[in-house]
């Protein structure tokens, strides 16, 4: 089947991990839909790397995983701090500062 | 049918030392006793720099691009930077060496028992001094990459140490974490559209590497839907990066709640790399293609230079103001990126170095100006700082002049350099535009320096605490930086001149 | 032209002691007025000798240059400070030492009270060195210094007094009204200077003849106006009276004798201008003609003595405005009428002075009378130079104004008619005034209080006042003789031996209407004023009588039309100055403030909506590069 | 090294010496500071002797490499202008300092800080005339605004903080835009002869008539707003009103005159044709200084405003003479500059010293000065005669030469100019009666008259006024061969007689 749609489908995975991290308050849903659009990214990535028949993407991929790994490691831990110090992960909650 | 990767060693010692460096520093946080940990990571951070700037002058004249199977570019301009990255890194680690700005223990709950007694007891912990170096790693990986694979991967190892030193302030921690989270969200949310940028542009070139990529666009045989949303979404998170409009929004919020002295580093050290890999960017890998991103970048270096300078006109919080300070510069140096000549190259190199100085100094200052709980942010409580001690005061005039552009400072000779190589580019509006806003930024500087000077004190309990030895010396050689680039920049400008060139 | 070495002395003198007098203070007060005088007295012994020295020389040898310095020098433009003594300059010469001198020994009695005389005789030499200047400088601009310099002098010395509010004002007024003249001396020189390269007389005399008549005229127009301003001409006049606010002796060499007559000395000395442009001659005889009957209708309505005096000396000066319009001859004949009016005049004023002196500074001539029989010096003087100015043969004013008037009739057709009438009118008014200002102070009954004790002056006072009677007396039968001063003055005015123009009517027959009108004048005052004469100013007066009083309006007119509106504009610049100019930037950096403020406010602090502005940059960016690539 | 350079380190040294003395010692500091600007108003007297009075060129020039990678150096060398623009610089300094004696003791500061600020202004003062080097010299030409921006905000008067502001704000627009320009014309330069600044050189170029248009705004829009002309003028009475009288002296007696000076070397020597295209424009905008500042001169109620609207007008009067391009408007127009700065400097002083007498500024609160302070009012009498340029001194010379060279090009426009030598007797005038003459106001009966100290301060100036306005052959000796060069570099001559023989 036509390679094209799984760009379309990586552009809409990015586009609704986009729009998740504009709408929802959770941190961690924020996060999540933060993995999302790398991941939208990866599919890209994989999908270009059998469209051009070289291995790069696929490599690339690879990288991608592992340093979103660590985000997640650093990510998590901001949050958990957050959320200890304040009883509360929402992300609007989070607007001392401002101005 | 995979050859094992050779990495040649000895071009890539100062960034491996830097990291060695890093590792070493876990070790003692793990296994030293506190009571000379904090003397022995000061020391370790402080050597690793010093050891890595020297290998660094070792190879100044090595230029290769086989360094590590073609992922990095051993070449003038990554030298100047790293070797830039490495300085500005030495100083604010001098301010990072008064502990009393971070937590004691991060995981403490703010207010609770075990922070306190974490802070009675001095069970300082000192992680920051290994982040600092793993963030310093990536800032000088950054520069030097050559591939987007390569590119991401310092981007995220300079950032994730970032997003965590942002919270680990001892006062207003809440702020501080706050800041943390927004800087780590923001930052995750812009390297997504970097890596989606990035992918795109693979499919369009079939290759990583900006020289592989420069040659599709010069062929011109690939979709061009692929290259224009590889573009954007790169320069996304780059322009993150380097906090330009309409990037910028997290900038005054994690500026002002971060630790100051890290602060500062950001500021300053960050500045470098991502300038120094959007240049390479730019120049080396998308300069084909220039007519599709160059009017764009104008836009919004146009921007951000007016954006900065106005918007810093009504803060009242002094980090703030000199976020959108720096988000000024941001478009200024922004200028060097659109000129893509040689010119625009060795303006950026020297601008980088000036402003770097300036900024950790002025950050420095703020570290100072403190009452009871703490540093003393908001402008209004610095009114008659002048009287109180003008010395102090005064360094901080001089850097805010060198921000203003004022002659026989090198912020100065920076901009003339910077608004020089985009008019011999053509690019006359953007230097109109860019001296424009400096004289309104000069506006809200002056503002200042009146606070400080002529008007009267309120008398409140707003004092300026002897700086420590190092944060003394850390002021002292940036203000003189300032001096001496502005009086006699041939020092800088040569070598800027000699390091100014991409391998490709 | 001979080269003298020493004319510098006659202006290097005086201004030396006003210097001394000035910045050495109070230490001279003893002797201050002393050095002043024997210097006047120096110079005008320098003039005599120079005037016999010329006697002595023949041809264009007896004009005498001395070049002192080179003072601008840029491009084309060379002016050296130098000076020209010839025929016409040594009359003024020595009309300015002589008079001067005598008025220094008067003012030594007359202002022995003042505890500021040594300042006064300062301000005296200052004048002196200045108007010497005005005339011997051989150049327009040299001119122009010294006809500065006497306006600064007579500013200072009518504002002697200044801490009174209105003398001080006074003093201003005349100061302004002398600008305005100036911008016409000032542009008469930069349009020699265009049309000629040069502003020295020798040089713009050798260019008129090539140049355009347009171009002369406008020269002729400007010097006019600089004239008018000087010497009081319509439409400049109204500082002249408030001038006499200065003391008495300054209005007798200054405001009568000699500063005011410098425009006649612009004028004749400009000739060659002149000469070349008709239209600018008539408009000289217009100005002329007007003032002359403008300040003897004035000169009716004045109770004090002085104002009186000053409107006739405004009425003179017309008359020689007016002589001096009516071509080559009359040139002379205005000099001549300005010499002798400087001896009577001068005379007259030092005489209003002695009144003064003795009525203790009373100038109310309705609060005189009968004074003639307690000053009879003063009187006899006074009276010589009465009936000098009304034109009573063979008193000096009847020379020079009867040749003035036989001019005018001679101007040809109604011109000539319309001239005539007017001069004929004015000597009548003239003698109606002067006699009404006589039988006031000197005849009838007293009408002073008790405290005044009315008695005669010093020598010091009354000597002066006799010379100059004399010079009354004499002098118009000693230039008319022979025309002695028209052929003297020839040289430098190529003014004709004959009184030029068809003869209306027979020279006699002009003097039997003079004779005739100053008779008419005399006969109305005396029947006037020979009874009782009210102290206060009757109120119910004719509207005519009212304006006349009001010096026919012309500082009423000069408020509403220059003072008032000046104001009015003054005041609305300053507003625009602050709401539109300074307004303007005041927006600007108002309007960036606002934008800061709204900036600051898109910074909420939410996440999200940060998240949000980045999305909508990213889909910027990809919308803007598209249609950069279509 | 050349005497400029010299005459530029003599005041630095001065400062770096004050900067070691003890803050505590004001009177040494006075002293040391009177005896550096003494000695570098001798060392510029060496310098006016040695100077070749009939050679045009550029004299005691000295060029060392600055930024080499820019092609900037440190260039200097004086012609006639320059020369007597430094040397009224280096008159008015000593003057200042001892006619301020107690100026810098109301301060912020110390006084050790007042002088240094001075001392460290005079070096610059030297520097920006004197600079031959583009870049040098807008390098001075901004940082001059640091020291007056400090001299006004810390020892001046009033609002001052905000007239400092404003002050340095318009500098700093205008000089942007210098930079902008200077920048278009550093590039044209590397495109043509290569990277220079060299003034020389600059002039050589050939650039179309629109960009040219450009650069000449952006260089002329800066001078415009430093020696102000309308409408950019707002920012001098508000600076005026709120420095010291020293501060003032220097401010509007050199600093101004950079502007001025600059249209001559600058707009004029790098941009020819686009100044003889904006001529009108120009011409126009200093007429309208001239009336206007008269105006409001007459207006002021505040006696530093007037004498900044007197200004006003005068620099009204120096523009238009620039931009006549005949040699007597361009000499007369330097030779204004200078005179200018001394009679500017006397009402300054004799203005200074009545108000820190009558501790008011109003001229209200003055009157019958003359007989209380018959010393002082006679100086503020001559300083006004002079504004109002009266035959006899100085400025009248300038004044005539200036409008007579506008007539015989522009006849219209010194017409016009003309009058306003009138509106000039009214504003002194008025001021002279207002405050000299009448009765003695309440509160003035005990004013102090001059003491020695300040008598002898302000007397070079009034002999100068008094010498220079029957003996300028000096001044113009120096200046007409410069002023030549320009009008032959513009290829502009002056206007034959009409009349010819």
């Amino acid at each position: 089947m036509d390679l094209s749609n799984y760009i379309y489908l990586s552009v809409i995975l990015f586009t609704i991990g986009a729009i998740g991290v504009v709408v929802r308050r959770n941190a961690i849903v924020v996060f999540m839909c933060i993995e999302l659009m790398l991941n939208a990214a990866n599919l890209a990535f994989v999908t270009f790397a059998r469209i051009n028949g070289n291995l790069d993407g696929q490599v690339a991929s690879f990288f991608t995983m592992v340093v979103a790994a660590c985000e997640v490691v650093v990510g998590l831990a901001i949050i958990v701090t957050i959320y200890r110090s304040r009883r509360s992960a929402s992300v609007d909650d989070a607007s001392l500062l401002k101005r | 049918m995979f050859s094992a990767p050779v990495l040649n060693y000895s071009l890539l010692a100062p960034i491996l030392i830097v990291l060695g460096g890093a590792l070493l520093g876990v070790l003692v946080e793990a296994f030293l006793g506190k009571a000379i940990r904090a003397t022995a990571q000061l020391a370790i951070s402080l050597g690793s720099l010093v050891l890595a700037f020297a290998q660094i002058i070792r190879i100044h004249s090595e230029r290769s691009l086989t360094a590590a199977v073609n992922s990095v570019a051993i070449d003038g301009a990554s030298i100047f930077f790293q070797g830039t990255v490495l300085v500005l890194a030495f100083i604010g680690i001098l301010f990072i060496a008064d502990q009393d700005n971070f937590a004691a223990q991060a995981s403490a709950i703010p207010g609770s028992e075990e922070e306190r007694s974490a802070i009675e007891t001095g069970k300082q912990q000192t992680e920051i001094f290994p982040l600092t170096l793993f963030a310093v790693s990536g800032m000088m990986l950054f520069p030097m990459a050559t591939d987007l694979i390569t590119l991401f991967v310092a981007l995220e190892v300079l950032s994730l140490p970032l997003y965590l030193m942002a919270g680990l302030s001892r006062r207003r921690r809440l702020l501080s974490q706050e800041a943390a989270l927004k800087y780590f969200l923001l930052g995750a949310f812009s390297s997504a559209f970097f890596l989606f940028g990035s992918a795109f542009l693979y499919g369009y070139s079939g290759s990583l590497s900006l020289s592989g990529i420069a040659n599709a666009i010069t062929a011109g045989n690939g979709n061009d839907i692929f290259l224009l949303i590889g573009i954007a979404f790169l320069s996304v998170g780059l322009l993150f990066k380097v906090g330009a409009v309409p990037f910028h929004s997290w900038t005054p919020d994690v500026y002002q709640g971060a630790p100051t002295p890290i602060t500062g580093f950001m500021a300053a050290c960050t500045k470098v790399a991502a300038f120094g890999a959007t240049l390479r960017i730019f120049y080396v890998g998308l300069s084909a293609a220039q007519w599709e991103w160059k009017p764009i970048i104008t836009t919004i270096s146009i921007l951000t230079m007016a954006v900065g300078a106005i918007a810093a006109i009504a803060q009242r919080d002094v980090k703030r103001a000199l976020a959108f300070s720096s988000i000024a510069h941001a478009g200024f140096l922004l200028t060097g990126v659109i000129a893509l000549n040689k010119a625009g190259l060795q303006a950026s190199l020297f601008y980088v170095v000036a402003y770097g100085f300036t900024t950790l100094g002025a950050f420095g200052i703020v570290t100072l100006v403190r009452d009871s709980a703490g540093e003393v942010t908001d402008l209004n409580r610095w009114v008659g700082l002048g009287k109180k001690s003008p010395l102090i005061a005064g360094t901080f005039v001089l850097f805010l002049i060198s921000f203003a552009g004022i002659p026989l400072t090198s912020g100065f000779i920076g901009k003339f350099s910077l608004f020089n190589a985009a008019y011999e580019s053509g690019n006359i509006l953007v230097v109109v535009v860019g001296v424009l806003s400096s004289a309104v930024a000069a506006f809200f500087y002056l503002r200042i320096v009146v606070m400080l000077f002529f008007t009267e004190p309120a008398n409140d309990s707003v004092t300026v605490v002897i700086p420590s030895v190092m944060t003394r010396i850390a002021i002292t050689v940036c203000a003189l930086a300032t001096i001496i680039l502005g009086v006699y920049p041939s020092l800088l400008l040569n070598t800027a001149q000699t390091f100014a060139n991409f391998l490709a | 032209m001979t080269t003298s070495s020493h004319l510098v002395y006659l202006i290097a003198l005086p201004l030396i002691s006003a210097a001394l007098l000035l910045l050495l203070g109070r230490k001279t007060d003893k002797w201050g007025h002393i050095l002043a005088t024997l210097v006047s007295a120096s110079a005008f012994g320098i003039g005599v000798s120079e005037f016999f020295a010329m006697q002595g020389r023949t041809g264009d040898a007896r004009a005498a240059t001395q070049k002192i310095f080179s003072w601008i020098s840029v491009g084309t433009f060379k002016v050296d400070a130098s000076l020209l003594l010839d025929q016409l300059s040594i009359c003024f010469v020595l009309l300015i030492t002589g008079v001067g001198t005598l008025i220094h020994i008067y003012s030594i009695a007359y202002m022995s009270h003042d505890h500021d005389r040594r300042r006064f005789f300062a301000y005296l030499n200052l004048f002196i060195a200045a108007m010497l200047l005005l005339v011997l400088g051989d150049s327009y601009l040299n001119l122009y210094v010294g006809w500065e310099g006497v306006g600064l002098a007579s500013y200072l010395l009518i504002g002697f007094w200044n801490q009174k509010p209105a003398y001080a004002t006074a003093a201003k007024k005349a100061f302004v009204a002398n600008r305005v003249g100036d911008v016409g001396l000032s542009l008469a020189i930069m349009i020699a200077f265009a049309q000629f390269g040069t502003v020295t007389f020798a040089g713009v005399k050798a260019g008129a003849p090539h140049a355009s008549t347009a171009a002369l005229t406008a020269i002729g127009a400007m010097l006019l106006l600089a004239a008018a301003g000087k010497s009081a001409q319509f439409p400049l006049q109204s500082w002249l009276g408030d001038a006499m606010a200065g003391p008495t002796p300054v209005s007798a060499l200054i405001h009568a004798a000699t500063m005011v007559t410098a425009g006649v000395y612009l004028i004749t000395r400009s000739n060659f201008i002149f000469d070349g442009s008709s239209t600018a001659r008539l408009m000289v005889v217009i100005v002329g003609g007007i003032t002359l009957i403008f300040g003897a209708l004035i000169g009716t309505a004045k109770d004090d003595i002085k104002k009186a005096l000053a409107a006739s000396t405004m009425s003179q000066i017309g008359y020689m405005i007016l002589a001096s319009g009516l071509g080559p001859v009359g040139y002379a004949i205005a000099i001549m009428h300005l010499l002798t009016h400087g001896f009577f005049k001068a005379g007259m004023f030092l005489g209003a002075g002695s009144v003064m002196h003795g009525m203790d500074d009373e100038v109310n001539m309705r609060r005189y009378g009968g004074i003639g029989k307690l000053m009879p010096i003063t009187f006899a003087t006074f009276g010589l130079g009465y009936l000098a100015i009304i034109g009573v043969p063979p008193f000096a004013g009847f020379y020079s104004k009867d040749k003035i008037i036989e001019l005018a009739f001679n101007a040809g057709g109604t011109k000539g008619i319309i001239l005539g009438g007017a001069t004929l009118l004015g000597a009548a008014i003239t003698a109606f005034y002067m006699t009404r200002l006589i039988v006031m102070t000197f005849t009838g009954a007293k009408r002073w209080d008790e405290k005044a004790h009315p008695h005669e002056s010093p020598i010091l006072m009354w000597l002066p006042m006799a010379v100059l009677a004399v010079g009354s007396v004499a002098t118009g039968f000693l230039f008319n003789s022979g025309n002695s001063l028209v052929n003297w003055l020839a040289p430098v005015l190529n003014s004709r031996n004959e009184v030029g123009g068809e003869e209306l009517m027979k020279p006699i027959v002009v003097s039997a209407l003079a004779l005739l009108a100053v008779i008419i004048g005399v006969g109305i005052a005396v029947g006037m004023y020979r009874k009782e004469v009210p102290v206060v100013a009757p109120e119910k007066v004719s509207v005519f009588t009212r304006i006349v009083r009001k010096d026919l309006m012309q500082d009423a007119f000069n408020e509403a039309v220059l003072m008032r509106p000046g104001q009015k504009l003054t005041e609305g610049l300053v507003k625009t100055d602050y709401f539109a100019i300074d307004g303007l930037v005041r927006l600007v950096a108002g309007i960036f403030a606002s934008t800061s403020t709204a900036l600051r406010k898109i910074q909420n602090g939410y996440v999200r909506s940060y998240a949000l502005i980045m999305v909508g940059g990213a889909l910027a960016l990809i919308a803007t590069i598209w249609v950069v690539t279509l | 090294m050349s005497i400029v350079t010299t005459l530029e380190l003599l005041p630095l040294l001065g400062a770096v010496l004050l900067a070691v003395i003890p803050k505590s010692n004001a009177e040494l500091a006075k002293r040391v500071a009177l005896a550096t600007s003494l000695v570098t108003l001798a060392v510029a007297g060496v310098m006016a002797y040695k100077f070749q009075i009939h050679d045009s060129a550029m004299q005691f020039v000295q060029s060392n490499k600055w930024i080499a990678s820019f092609g900037i150096n440190y260039a200097v060398g004086i012609d006639g202008i320059a020369l007597v623009l430094i040397l009224m610089a280096v008159v008015l300094v000593p003057v200042v300092i001892l006619a301020g004696w107690h100026e810098s003791e109301n301060g912020k500061w110390s006084a050790k800080v007042f002088y240094i600020l001075i001392l460290v202004l005079e070096t610059m003062m030297v520097g920006v005339f004197a600079a031959t080097d583009v870049f040098l010299f807008y390098v001075i030409f901004e940082a001059m605004l640091i020291p007056v921006y400090f001299l006004i905000g810390g020892y001046g008067r009033g609002e001052r903080a905000a007239a400092a502001m404003k002050f340095l704000l318009y500098s700093l627009f205008g000089g942007l835009l210098m930079l902008a320009a200077i920048i278009g014309i550093y590039v044209i330069a590397g495109n043509q002869i290569g990277h220079t600044f060299d003034l020389a050189q600059l002039s050589t170029l050939t650039i179309d008539s629109s960009t040219q248009n450009f650069l000449f705004l952006g260089f002329f829009i800066a001078f415009a707003i430093k020696a102000p002309l309308w409408p950019l003028h707002t920012w001098l009475p508000t600076a005026a009103k709120s420095a010291t009288p020293g501060t003032s002296i220097l401010l509007l007696g050199v600093l101004d005159k950079v502007g001025t000076y600059g249209m001559i070397r600058f707009c004029i020597a790098l941009f020819p044709e686009a100044a003889k295209t904006f001529t009108p424009l120009i011409i126009v905008l200093a007429l309208i200084s001239i009336l206007y500042g008269a105006f409001l001169a007459i207006g002021q109620k505040e006696i530093n405003g007037l004498i900044a609207f007197t200004s006003i007008s005068h620099f009204g009067f120096i523009t238009l003479g620039i931009f006549a391009m005949t040699s007597q408007g361009l000499s007369g127009a330097t030779l204004y500059m200078v005179n200018h700065g001394f009679s500017t400097g006397a009402l300054f002083l004799a203005a200074g010293w009545m108000v820190s007498r009558r501790k008011s500024s109003n001229i209200e609160d003055f009157g019958g000065l003359q007989r209380v302070t018959p010393v002082l009012a006679w100086t503020f009498f001559l300083a006004g005669m002079s504004a109002l340029a009266l035959p006899g001194l100085s400025s009248f010379v300038s004044e005539f030469l200036v409008l007579v060279g506008t007539f015989t090009r522009y006849p219209i426009a010194a017409i016009f100019g003309t009058t306003g030598i009138v509106l000039a007797a009214l504003y002194v005038l008025i001021v002279i009666q207002k405050s000299l003459h009448g009765p003695t106001t309440p509160g003035n009966e005990d004013l102090k008259d001059l003491n020695l100290r300040e008598k002898i301060s302000v007397a070079p100036v009034i002999a100068l006024l008094v010498i220079f306005g029957f003996f300028p052959k000096p001044l113009l000796d120096a200046i007409n061969p410069a002023s030549q060069t320009v009008m032959t570099h513009a290829g502009v001559t002056d206007p034959a007689p009409k009349a010819g023989k």
